[in-house]
């Protein structure tokens, strides 16, 4: 049975999905219960998956859907493929949608109400479509999956409040123009090769050495523009901010972490197996300088507008936008410890950003202020809330022994190593900013002076979510707090191994 | 001079005419979801422009003189009785070689249009559809809690309140 | 070659201190057994400490290993001669520290007593964490748990001035050490291929042009912005809102030696004398250290404030222990070396003595201190003693450094290094000194010999709790004593030299 | 922000154009897309492996099998999220017997539907039922049957289309045909093969290895039918209701 | 596939696009969308592409377009662009 791991860890999702609806409206007790077991097996599955991919000395697991065998060199069905960076960022994607689930538990009947059912399908569901994009291996099957993981986002967004709907609106015009160009650029690479396959693109590529034909350079563009649409690289970012701080609470804690990430390693995916570290890093192209520098723009400016926000999720979600930078620049060091750590920083990042935004939204609920000042004082009051959003805020500064400070190490490792020192001064210059941001909010809720907490929320609030008063944080939401706490910690600590094991994964695509 | 005129289309432009339109509606439906004002005519837009995809990619699997890809090589009547002698030959079949097959068995594959093209686009006309209804859900939702589907007006009610 | 030994000792004296933290925080209720775990702590830690010293004086290197980290990076200790001298100035002096925070704490019924000395104890870890460190990584974590952890004792009064102060002080620290350590690390690391362990030459082969080499040596200068260099010292004075047993433990022994402690490191360490000499860079730092000298005695005169004017001083100091090791002889790296402890406790005299004052007559500026001899003449003799050695006059032990360090001047030009502005140099020894007799006799001076009519002070004597007074007067004669009997810390001192 | 849109178009526009002239020519046969191994191969050994005489039904249903699966779940979750969008759940939901049929359209209207409503739901069934020899399939036969009720719905009010479809049932259909795909699937892994690996299933189906992948398209395409009818009715009533469900157009 | 046919087809969306974009009424606009879905369904069909053809005929010219409308009767029908 372990042959059908990577299916059988989509299908549990899937059926959860299924199940909640049937539930109906008003079922959001037994809803969660199913999601919880539908998640958990998931993630199980995915553990007893890396375990048996770090088996497998020869790379990867191939699962041909359907059981096509190829004709004549070139796969006609569609297939997965599940390497070790796959199967990482498949547990970092089934572990935070688990751990998410047990948050939501409270939140879900006081934000959405009765259509909690719905909630957790579309949850469990953009869960399968995440799943599914890490490991297909069929340009077209990714397009398929990638609109599946935004129209639950759009549909999760949109259920917050008017303002949600608003920026889900936006997102739902970014998302499908980012989709479409990516789907324009799989057309263009259709044209000129005649196969889906990722592998077989390339080898196609490779074979006929099209490297220099305009079409496929164009789709290169056109692929690139649009998975950055979808992660939000800088200049592209304007849908991110309002819809992540807008959203209920849990699809933020739910979807900051994981969908910007998981289209950072669709780009990764893109450069090194589709296109190849000859094509993307080649002499004769300005991409490695110019993207390079634009991550150094994003990473600066995502850094300064951060700093500028006085509403915690919109400073977070500022501060997601600068980390995309660093994913995105790092990836295109060429370099091997660059490469490497941008994908160490997306699991350092899933994990950190996961704890800040549970903890801010803690803090927001029970505070009912979305702004800084909702920390005064705080760590007299909630000591647990503010030790596990210090955990996550060290770790976004890069202090060790956080997941964030090695992540740093090995992306400023890369930039050395390529000599692109821009992007070694605008990492080291976003930590400053964020040590900036972070310990002024530290101070705050160091000595600031409890204000009156909000007992009733008047009409003009309606925006707010109503505060629940400082002295009762359920369980449910502690708990995920220090799981996710532990696992920057965790992650920091493991580093080693995971760099050498996505090192090795790395060298072997790059030959 | 018809001819002429004819063979100076068939030649240079028809060609990439097909090409031509698609990059022109996908302009038109790009430019109208980032600049138009209302919601949804940006959806108007994105209809447009994803069936201008769906141009490029039909575009790409018409063959010259090819057909429909159905295969149909026996009228009617012997349909059924093929299907039968289908089931009785399927055992013999089943180990001979592949050269004794029966004739219609061969098929030109320049005679058919390009079916992969067409699967895909089945997919990106579902794809599309969930979205535009998505969309128009959440615009709905805009409408009834601005009471507007401007972008412009929406803006300039959010921006007394609103602290961004 | 020393010979390496592998033990426990080094872990366990960093362990102690951090096992008290929890301890103290449990017993937060009961302040006599709070304290008395903080003595419990500060005694095993300095006699774990003193027990690996005859292992050293052998000349062998204790190393303990938690494990690689990153690939051939293990976070490790490595107790060297360096390192133990410092951990045994930083030992002693928190049993001193400890002593003297408690009668100033209860006398002065400050809040948050248990914080304080939990913060208090994970600092010293920390500290030891930095002089035993094995490599940069290793150090790099202990410095930066330092600065975080002294965030809150800087911070105490939690008022906004402490506030501003707090900020100050973890913006310098944090600031410069995230942007200009850490890519210097990362780029020796680079450049050695995967290892930045310390070794007794140099870290970095020769494969290094002297451009490189001089960004890389002023990143690890400026980096390490406890050492109180100029531009990056302004966090020190502002740090002076911290309750005085905080300024001064941290001011003037842990923090800013922990600063100097890393140069040191990354001067013998990292570089090694001899690159450096090839490289001929180092004479950069010696005129910026220099500059600072001579600057920060100028604004120490003008400072009312005794603690800011201790504070400047203590930036001036730091700045000759830079100056002596940027001078690359053998002589002034062990004038550096010795100055690191000599320093230390001629400043921590200072520092109790203004405490003391503080928590008696409530005064904390300089004018208001005339006449206050006849009133409090233990804790002013004390302070003579410690400003004697401050400045660097006989039966003190700042003689026997700042003699080293003049004496490494004088070297300059004789073993291969460059002699260029050798005079410069000794006339700035000179002025600085006569500067530091300037902004400290004077207060000597007017506590003890000023005319009756201009005494602000009546009636008989009013010493500090005696809490306070011990201690006062023990770093006072370690002061002398170290000028009789410097010969362990020489001895040390030649560990590192060779 | 119009001078930045359309530059950004203009730029794009150029940039897909500067890449056209290095495509095949329109109808080109020797393209790689049209002449290479995959295209070739789907196009020569569909009906000898799957006995089905419409490539596109075979290539959607079984080689890109996966793919249409995830296809409905898009459907699927349009319907869904458009309940979780704009569903409201007011005090009028149910709307008294008695008012059935107030709304609507007249009555001629009502009688061309009622007259083709019928012929509009069996053509429906046979799109889906012979999607394999004509063009059409599960897809357009579950469109085409929602919008059958979407036609009753206009003519005859919502509450009368409710009464056959309502939204309970909306949604068990829904999740119904998306677990018969699925299902199916499971079902080739639960006999030993690959997920949607028909092959698997010619024990348990007469007429051998083909006829076996031939009959599961018929399968999963009702799996779709279903889901899409479902879906599609599900949106119309949302959408034009304001998400109360309670009056249509 | 006749190109004749193919270009006239190709001429008229681009035009009823820009009517349909272009028309301030948004009932106006959904109608005129519906038209350019149905030409684009006779384009498929030209092409040979019966399935997209007939998908887009019911998903395009049907659905789409009555969901539209839907949404313009239960909103508003004004537009300023």
């Amino acid at each position: 049975m372990t042959d059908h791991l990577p299916i059988l860890l989509l299908l549990s999702p899937l059926f959860g999905a299924l199940v909640c609806v049937l539930f109906g409206k008003g079922n959001s007790k037994n809803a969660w219960i199913v999601s919880m077991i539908s998640l958990g097996i998931s993630s199980i599955l995915s553990v007893f998956l890396l375990l048996k991919v770090l088996s497998i000395k020869a790379g990867d697991i191939r699962y041909r859907m359907g059981g096509w065998d190829p004709s004549s060199g070139y796969e006609v069905g569609i297939e997965l493929r599940i390497d070790i960076l796959a199967a990482l960022i498949v547990l970092a994607v089934t572990l935070v949608g688990f751990i998410n689930t047990i948050y939501s538990k409270t939140r879900v009947p006081a934000e959405v109400g009765e259509k909690g059912p719905f909630f957790y399908a579309l949850i469990q569901l953009l869960i399968v479509g995440l799943c599914g994009i890490i490991m297909t291996n069929d340009a077209f099957n990714l397009y398929v999956l990638i609109e599946i993981t935004s129209l639950t986002s759009y549909a999760l967004i949109a259920m917050g409040n008017r303002r949600a709907a608003l920026s889900s609106f936006n997102y739902v015009i970014m998302g499908t123009i980012g989709a479409s160009f990516y789907l324009l650029g799989v057309g263009y690479l259709y044209i000129k090769t005649g196969t889906l396959n990722i592998d077989d693109i390339h080898t196609y590529l490779e074979n006929e050495n099209l490297w220099t034909s305009q079409s496929i350079i164009v789709a290169f563009i056109l692929i690139m523009l649009g998975v950055w649409t979808k992660m939000a690289l800088f200049p592209l970012h304007g849908w991110l901010p309002n819809a992540y701080s807008y959203a209920p609470s849990m699809t933020g804690t739910f979807m900051a972490p994981l969908m910007t990430k998981v289209m950072v390693y669709v780009m990764i995916r893109v450069m090194l197996w589709l296109f190849g570290a000859d094509f993307v890093y080649s002499e004769d192209s300005v991409w490695s300088e110019l993207i390079v520098w634009m991550s150094v723009v994003a990473i600066v400016a995502g850094s300064f507008l951060a700093l500028a926000r006085n509403d915690i999720k919109k400073m977070l979600t500022y501060l997601i936008i600068a980390e995309v930078g660093y994913m995105v620049g790092g990836a295109w060091l060429n370099s091997l410890t660059g490469q490497a750590g941008a994908f160490y920083h997306i699991l350092s990042d899933a994990a950190m950003t996961f704890c800040l935004f549970i903890a801010a939204s803690i803090v927001i609920i029970r505070t009912g202020e979305s702004r800084l000042n909702a920390f005064d004082g705080l760590f007299r009051k909630m000591p647990l809330t503010m030790i596990g959003f210090t955990i996550g805020g060290l770790s976004m500064i890069g202090l060790p022994p956080t997941c964030g400070f090695f992540s740093k190490w090995y992306l400023i490792s890369g930039g050395i190593e390529s000599g692109h020192w821009e992007f070694v001064v605008a990492l080291l210059f976003s930590s400053l900013i964020n040590a900036v941001i972070f310990f002024k909010i530290f101070e705050r809720a160091y000595f600031g002076k409890i204000k009156g907490i909000k007992e009733e929320v008047s009409v003009a609030d309606i925006d707010m979510i109503p505060a629940e008063g400082i002295k009762s944080v359920p369980a449910s939401m502690l708990i995920p707090l220090f799981i996710s706490a532990l696992s920057v910690l965790i992650l920091g600590i493991m580093n080693k191994n995971l760099f050498s094991w996505i090192s090795n994964a790395l060298k072997m695509i790059n030959g | 001079m018809d001819i002429i005129i004819a063979s100076f289309l068939e030649d240079s432009i028809v060609p990439k005419f097909n090409y031509w339109i698609y990059v022109i509606l996908m302009m038109i439906g790009l430019y109208a979801m980032i600049t138009k004002n209302n919601l949804i005519k940006k959806l108007i837009g994105m209809a447009i422009f994803q069936t201008a995809i769906i141009l490029l990619y039909v575009s790409v699997g018409v063959k010259a003189d090819a057909n429909i890809p159905i295969i149909s090589h026996h009228g009617e009547k012997d349909h059924v009785e093929h299907a039968q002698n289908e089931n009785l030959d399927s055992a013999s079949e089943a180990s001979s070689h592949h050269g004794s097959k029966k004739e219609h068995h061969v098929i030109d594959k320049n005679k058919f249009a390009n079916p992969l093209p067409h699967v895909l686009m089945l997919t990106a006309i579902v794809v599309g559809v969930s979205t535009l209804g998505l969309a128009l859900a959440i615009s709905q939702k805009v409408h009834g809690s601005f009471g507007t589907l401007e972008e412009d007006e929406i803006l300039d009610q959010l921006r007394p309140g609103g602290y961004d | 070659m020393a010979d390496l030994e592998s033990s426990l000792i080094p872990f366990f004296a960093w362990l102690v201190s951090l096992v008290a933290v929890p301890a103290i925080i449990l017993l937060g209720r009961k302040p006599d057994a709070r304290e008395g775990v903080t003595f419990f702590a500060a005694i095993v830690k300095f006699s774990l400490v003193l027990l690996m010293l005859p292992l050293i004086r052998e000349g062998k290197i204790l190393y303990f290993s938690f494990g690689e980290i990153i690939e051939g990076i293990p976070i490790e200790f490595r107790v060297d001669g360096l390192g133990i001298l410092f951990a045994i100035v930083a030992s002693s002096l928190w049993i001193l520290t400890s002593l003297y925070a408690l009668g100033y704490m209860r006398s002065l019924k400050e809040h948050d007593q248990t914080r304080f000395f939990a913060c208090f104890a994970l600092s010293l870890s920390a500290t030891i964490g930095v002089a035993f460190a094995g490599n940069l990584l290793t150090l790099y974590i202990f410095y930066e748990i330092l600065s975080l952890s002294t965030y809150p004792l800087v911070t105490h009064h939690g008022d906004k001035e402490a506030r501003s102060g707090g900020r100050t002080y973890l913006s310098h620290l944090l600031g410069t050490s995230v942007a200009f350590v850490l890519p210097a690390m990362i780029y020796c690391y680079w450049k050695k291929g995967g290892d930045i362990n310390f070794t007794d030459g140099s870290l970095l082969t020769t494969n290094i042009d002297s451009g490189a080499g001089l960004i890389l040596l002023l990143a690890f200068t400026f980096g390490f912005a406890k050492n109180g260099l100029m531009p990056f010292h302004s966090w020190l004075p502002n740090a002076m809102v911290a309750p005085t047993p905080v300024s001064a433990l941290l001011h003037a022994v842990a923090v800013v030696k922990v600063g100097v402690f890393c140069v040191i490191r990354v001067f013998t360490g990292v570089f090694g004398i001899d690159l450096l000499r090839d490289l001929n860079v180092a004479v950069v730092v010696s005129w910026i250290a220099a500059f600072t000298v001579i600057t920060s005695s100028l604004i120490a005169l003008t400072q009312d404030n005794l603690k800011r004017r201790l504070a400047f001083s203590t930036i001036g100091q730091l700045s000759y222990i830079i100056l002596g090791v940027s001078l690359l002889t053998s002589l002034g790296v062990t004038g550096s070396i010795l100055h690191v402890a000599m320093h230390a406790f001629g400043k921590i005299t200072l520092f109790f003595c203004a405490g003391a004052i503080y928590v008696t007559m409530h005064k904390k500026y300089v004018s208001e201190l005339v006449g206050i001899g006849r009133k409090m003449p233990i804790t002013m003799t004390a302070f003579a003693i410690g400003s004697l050695s401050v400045i660097g006059l006989p039966f003190t032990g700042g003689l026997v450094s700042k003699w080293y360090l003049v004496m490494g001047t004088v070297d300059l030009g004789a073993d291969g290094t460059v002699d260029s502005g050798k005079i410069a140099l000794l006339v700035i020894f000179l002025v600085s000194s006569i500067l530091n007799a300037c902004y400290f006799l004077p207060i000597v001076y007017r506590a003890f010999f000023c005319r009756p009519e201009e005494s602000l002070y009546e009636g008989g004597r009013q010493e500090a709790p005696l809490a306070c007074l011990i201690p006062l007067c023990i770093t006072a004669l370690l002061s002398v004593i170290s000028f009789f009997n410097p010969s362990l810390f020489i001895e040390l001192a030649g560990l590192i030299i060779k | 922000m119009k001078f930045f849109g359309l530059l950004s178009v203009i730029i794009v526009g150029f940039l897909l154009l500067s890449a056209t002239k290095d495509f095949p020519n329109w109808g080109d046969e020797d393209s790689p897309a049209n002449s290479g191994p995959v295209s070739s191969f789907y196009i020569e050994k569909t009906e000898e492996k799957t006995k089905v005489p419409n490539m596109v039904t075979a290539v959607l249903a079984d080689y890109r099998g996966y793919d249409t699966m995830f296809e409905t779940v898009v459907i699927f979750i349009a319907g869904i999220g458009i309940i979780a969008v704009l569903r409201t759940y007011g005090s009028n939901e149910s709307i008294p017997k008695n008012q059935v049929g107030d709304e609507g359209a007249g009555l001629l209207a009502r009688m061309t539907c009622s007259l083709i409503l019928p012929f509009i739901q069996l053509f429906a069934l046979y799109v889906v039922a012979h999607g394999h020899h004509s063009p059409g399939g599960g897809f357009q036969g579950g469109v085409m049957l929602g919008a059958s009720y979407i036609l009753l719905a206009l003519a005859y009010g919502l509450a009368r289309a409710k009464s056959c479809f309502s939204e309970k049932r909306t949604l068990v259909f829904a999740a119904l045909g998306i677990f018969i795909y699925v299902g199916w699937g499971v079902l080739c892994l639960v006999m030993g093969s690959e997920f949607l690996n028909y092959s698997a299933l010619d024990s348990i189906l007469p007429g051998g290895v083909e006829m076996a992948r031939s009959h599961s398209m018929l399968a999963v395409e009702i799996g779709v039918a279903l889901t899409v009818t479902a879906i599609m009715f599900s949106m119309f009533s949302n959408l034009s209701t304001k998400g109360r469900l309670d009056k249509g157009l | 596939m006749i190109w004749q046919f193919d270009i006239i087809i190709l001429i008229f969306l681009v035009v009823t696009a820009v009517i349909a974009l272009r028309v301030k009424d948004l009932l106006g606009a959904s109608m005129v969308f519906g038209i350019y879905s149905f030409l684009i369904c006779l384009l498929w069909a030209e092409m040979g592409a019966v399935d997209v053809a007939f998908t887009e005929a019911a998903v395009g010219a049907g659905v789409s377009t009555v969901i539209m409308i839907a949404t313009v009767f239960s909103t508003t029908r004004r537009s300023k662009d």
